[in-house]
């Protein structure tokens, strides 16, 4: 029992990347890609540029995934670094918790972010507060991605929007891309960020195409991108309703009135200042969240802008979540629960009414 | 299992156990009952997946074609006060169970007419009356609750009825959740409070994409998990459902004597893809062919054919019949209106004190204007 | 397969108790009870008028309960009602909604609510969500109770407030009681209840005494207490901080702050109209939640009060949280991280400054 | 194993194999380095028991008194590189390890000293420098980390540095983990992905106030449950460190050459409560006291003295060191500051841009003011 040094006088772990050596891969020429393609060079690039870097998830190698997002990985990577797992996302969310803490650096493929409410223990527990309970000793550089909130028609269980749950706790970060660029260089930002990222991904984003250039980016954290410039509302949102967003803004120009569309891209941490700026601006604020509203991180968006632009609204922060109800099989049903352009559209002309 | 030891291993995967079988004396008419319910399912199944193609049917959709002997056996060996669970490839068990069909159709065309008024869909098939306690969609999810059913049936009879619990539970799952953590919570209190529930993994080899073997550990003996929860484990061959039924049989009648639960290793095989987008690139055809060879539908009606007790015009006309109960299910189903977009607000809560609008935009802005 | 009817047709569980007979325990003379006496004779007075009831969960039976809220119940209701699990907290969950779904009416104690996180599936997934995943065919009357948030010192896996998360999801219902009355009458209604409820209590509350009438009484979900009147500030809390809240308005009464403390008692549903009504009375609001700020029900009372008080605020709402850390072990930085009283004094000056 | 029949079992609960102990050839300061690690973790834990007492400590504290052996013993049967991980009765470990006392006092005191900045306590104890990747509060959740470990010690080999995995990780666990799930995907992954990772169950009987066969399926033979997922299992005395020692070399060795998991069934006992607050009622002083007749600390010292391998003045001196570093310890420990209000702050995020102030009340009201 030959006690060595205080653990606290050595170093976090490197933060330097594994070099690799291997061929370069040839760049593609066509620049319009999927969001699905762009999650993917993301993760290749970084394979390839870091050792420590791998994936793994239910059907993620042989089956190039359940949404194709890892096609061809295992065929570059071989299987040693694009994993198949069965289906236990309590222990392989853990296991690769595990390795993060000796020094590897895993990406998570959860199918869908609903099924990981069945790892809701090692994600929320052990990920982010690994580093605080060792005092600083065991981060954990792991990112957790799949898709998040309503495919098609998946009903009740199979539709979670996560976020609604899992933004409350700190030790995380969370990204919640609206389109391929974002996707790409906010998904390299991540694998290379020393702390647990959630990344969660739109099912119904995932053919979206958009331009994604050559040389290489990333997109650090906490910076919101502002989609679309106006002066008679602040829209804020992230991920797929700001789709929506752009729609009724659209919509709304027709009728004269200004939107100014903000794309969150990452809510935890999410980047405050952009969004008090625009809305003391434009002196009203409505907030996008698919999510469900109570305590959600539409709440906090409403709240803190409610708090900081206090003086500078005309109008109480409106917001529009999906319903306060389980998601609904009927495809009719399901519409109306969601978020849509349509009801973006009623919620700004109810902020803007005296504008 | 990967596709070619599968494909070589063929007879050993289905047959895993040698044992006799003895045949209890069924009457003809039921056999021709339970044939009748495979080409039921079947055929409802043809059609589910022709109604996803015209875009009927939404989200995902995940049939039972060539697992049909299971649930049809597994039903018939048990009484219909006995509660039964299972996931989410769940139409089989619905129709075997006594859903009407027109109920089930209805409920994956998203309309008022479902069994769960079009808000559960295809893997979310629940039946009040007919003790078919919802397929569940999260893989091993309905484990936990397979054995709380055995539990209320045994609670109810020792504590609020004080008889002798006369119900056995069927909690029906698939190879891939073995893999998860709540079956074996779920298996550890089976055993420990010697709960009456039979864990019948309707083993098909696959878990989507995964053959067995690469994602489960003894997958040549899956009922070694069993036995690490001192539960009794058996092998059954699940592709003739007379063997089915006579092993079944035998099972729950010991379970609901002894209020002990029981593992069964059932062995099948999914003919078509894990769901409708699934091009089962990782498995051969060839492979696939040999299993249709063990088709529980075309067995049963060989069987009876060649004891002639069933004539060729008798098959036509059942089939006949049921393809023409199935075309009305299918029309009665897109005749039935989808549900009223006030049913998004109903069943969130036991409605006692009236409906619940929610605490999200439409009710927050009808206030505000 | 015979078709018997339309499942549809069929009414919903039977919502009558069923009636037990025995022995009517002697009634306690000494009416100031502690907070754990008051939820153990909810739950005993509630089995002894319904069969269905039953409690099951970690030494609960013959340890009497880690924190002694169950003793002597197992003496006098048996082991078939009173039963010890092992440490398979999503088994049991499961467990028992399953036996709700056939018509029982478990109570399922998590020693600790930290501990929930390993069955988030079945409690989020299946519980709140059966009633409308069926059609209205299967409720899940249930109650989930147990310790929530921090105890003293148990670190960042032990301590969470899992509000913060849960309450986000429809479907459940939640009651967070900050006084032997008030957890006895909730708890009463909680079991009596036909969907679920989430029963939180903090460990450091158990041993605090309070007036319990011995006639039998129910609290109704979403009917917030006014804990004391006042006029220049609305504090609305619920649970532990609710008494930081008082102590805090006590010290604020001195400095001639006149403080309205709001216990809001279940916060699914959420009593806005009182809330509402305050704060139009005082024109000014803080929220003390013990839950992490980000998307918290704290951020939802803010934004709430921030919408529908828009024109009554002088000074936007000011929240009270835990800071935003996993929590810390030590016995000072757990003290500086949570709610107390001169955090709330501080907030309060804040908002009325111009009071 | 409720305390009637666990007591009269006792013989065949702790020593469950009658495998001749086979004694490496162990130098006789190596058993005086044993005895005197045990002797410290028992003074260290005694002490703890004190100053918890003394409200110098808060929280849960758990004292591993009476499982010492297995600590000292499976920590001499594996290198100073291989990963260890445990739950949060982690004491024993930490200081087996190789922590040095005063850093884990202090963190139990809540002080700036601790080797956690007094940020974990009692249970999450980590050492980055003696590769102990804490202990853990959430019963069960560090199975799946060991297999994480394994597994990031064989990548490392075959990916990054393209050698032979030569790293053997031990994933403590008690018996009442048994029952969570997550031990069981773990060894299911484990033994599918070939880990070199040994789940050792320190099984002391009870979980809390639950005899193991009140909890557990198979309590008898909880190497069942291995068996599930082709893992070896292996019975042990734990209280005996020289056994410990030489059944942990052979497997650790084995593992370690082979790539495979392993699960061992440690018996063991626990002569205090569960934590500071538990009065035992549910077992009797009668069996403890049987265990306690198996002390493994006055097992070895009765054997060194029984061969005139430690004299009585050389023990009398060993224990004075003892506990002259222990009090020191605790003095050191008392001594160290309280951490700073800052350091709530610190160690949320990879400092990499700057310290890291919440989005709660202090940034807040300092923006606002
Ligand atoms: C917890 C969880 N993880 C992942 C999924 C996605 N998923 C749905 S079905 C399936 C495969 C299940 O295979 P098996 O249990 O063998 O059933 P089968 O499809 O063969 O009937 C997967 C991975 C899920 N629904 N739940
Ligand atoms: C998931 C979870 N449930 C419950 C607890 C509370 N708890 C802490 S220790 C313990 C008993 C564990 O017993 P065992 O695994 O045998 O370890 P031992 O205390 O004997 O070392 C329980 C129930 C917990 N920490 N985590
Ligand atoms: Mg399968
Ligand atoms: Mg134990």
């Amino acid at each position: 029992m030959t006690t060595i040094i205080s653990q606290r006088d050595l170093p976090m772990t490197t933060l330097e990347a594994v070099p690799l050596t291997g061929p370069v891969p040839p760049s593609s020429p066509a620049r319009e890609i999927e969001f699905r393609d762009a999650v993917r060079e993301a993760m290749s690039e970084e394979m390839r540029r870091d050792a420590r870097v791998f994936l793994l998830g239910e059907e993620v190698a042989q089956y190039n995934g359940a949404y194709k997002v890892s096609r061809g990985m295992l065929e570059e990577f071989g299987p040693r670094r694009i994993i198949d797992t069965p289906i236990s996302e309590s222990g392989f969310a853990g296991l690769a918790i595990g390795a993060a803490m000796l020094g590897l650096r895993p990406i998570v493929e959860f199918m869908s972010w609903s099924f990981s409410l069945v790892a809701a223990d090692p994600i929320l527990n052990n990920a982010p507060k690994m580093l605080y309970m060792s005092g600083g000793q065991f981060g954990c550089p792991i990112v957790f991605r799949g898709n998040d909130g309503a495919g098609g028609q998946l009903g009740s269980t199979h539709s979670w929007c996560v976020e609604g749950l899992y933004s409350n706790v700190p030790g995380l970060k969370m990204a919640i891309p609206s389109n391929p660029y974002d996707a790409k260089g906010l998904m390299k930002a991540a694998i290379r960020d020393d702390d647990p990222v959630f990344f969660l991904e739109s099912e119904r984003l995932l053919a979206f195409k958009g331009h994604v250039p050559e040389t290489e980016y990333t997109i650090p954290f906490g910076k919101a991108a502002i989609r679309r410039v106006g002066s008679d509302v602040t829209i804020v949102s992230w991920g797929r309703p700001v789709h929506f967003a752009l729609e009724a803004a659209e919509a709304l120009a027709k009728e004269g009135i200004s939107c100014e569309v903000i794309d969150g891209r990452t809510i935890r941490p999410m980047d405050w200042e952009t969004v008090f700026a625009s809305v003391r601006r434009t002196n009203a604020c409505v907030v996008v969240d698919q999510s469900w509203s109570f305590g959600s991180p539409g709440s906090e968006v409403a709240a803190q802008v409610s708090l900081h632009c206090f003086d500078d609204l005309d109008h109480p922060v409106v917001r529009v979540h999906s319903d306060d109800v389980p998601a609904p099989y009927a495809f009719n049903l399901e519409q109306e629960m969601l978020p849509n352009a349509r009801k973006i559209c009623q919620a700004v002309r109810t902020v803007t009414y005296n504008a | 299992m990967s596709s070619a030891s599968q494909a070589s291993d063929l007879a050993s995967f289905l047959a895993p156990t040698a044992r006799p079988v003895k045949r209890k004396d069924i009457p003809v008419a039921t056999l021709k009952q339970w044939l009748r319910d495979m080409m039921l399912i079947r055929e409802f199944e043809i059609r589910c997946m022709q109604a996803y193609q015209d875009k009927k049917i939404g989200g995902f959709c995940h049939v039972y074609i060539g697992q049909e002997a299971v649930a049809v056996g597994c039903v018939a060996a048990i009484e219909p006060k006995d509660p039964l669970v299972t996931a989410y490839r769940d139409h089989g068990h619905a129709l075997a169970r006594g859903m009407a069909p027109k109920y089930c159709m209805a409920e994956m065309f998203g309309r008022i007419g479902g069994c769960a008024k079009g808000k559960g869909g295809s893997m979310h098939m629940f039946d009040r009356a007919n003790n078919l306690f919802g397929g569940h969609g999260i893989v091993g999810a309905q484990t936990p609750l397979g054995a709380g059913l055995a539990f209320a049936t045994k609670y109810e009879d020792e504590v609020i009825n004080r008889g002798k619990s006369n119900r056995v539970t069927l909690c029906f799952l698939g190879d891939g959740a073995l893999n998860q953590g709540a079956l074996h919570e779920a298996m550890n209190l089976a055993g420990l409070m010697d709960l009456p529930v039979i864990f019948i993994v309707e083993n098909n080899g696959y878990s989507m994409g995964t053959a067995i073997e690469r994602g489960t550990t003894r997958a040549d003996r899956i009922i070694s998990k069993a036995a690490g929860y001192g539960i009794e484990g058996v092998e059954m061959y699940g592709m003739d459902v007379v063997q089915v039924y006579d092993a079944m049989k035998d099972l729950a009648d010991r379970c609901r004597a002894t209020s002990r639960p029981a593992f069964v290793d059932m062995r099948t095989y999914r003919y078509k893809g894990h769901s409708m987008s699934d091009p089962r690139k990782y498995r051969t055809r060839e492979e696939e062919e040999q299993y249709e060879a063990h088709d529980p539908i075309g067995r049963l009606e060989k069987q009876l054919r060649s004891t002639n007790q069933l004539t060729d015009a008798e098959f036509e006309s059942m089939g006949d019949a049921i393809r023409e109960e199935v075309r009305e299910c299918v029309a009665w189903a897109d005749a039935s209106p989808v549900p009223g977009i006030e049913e998004l607000y109903h069943d969130v809560y036991v409605e006692r004190w009236g409906p619940y609008t929610g605490t999200s935009l439409p009710s927050m802005l009808r206030e505000m204007q």
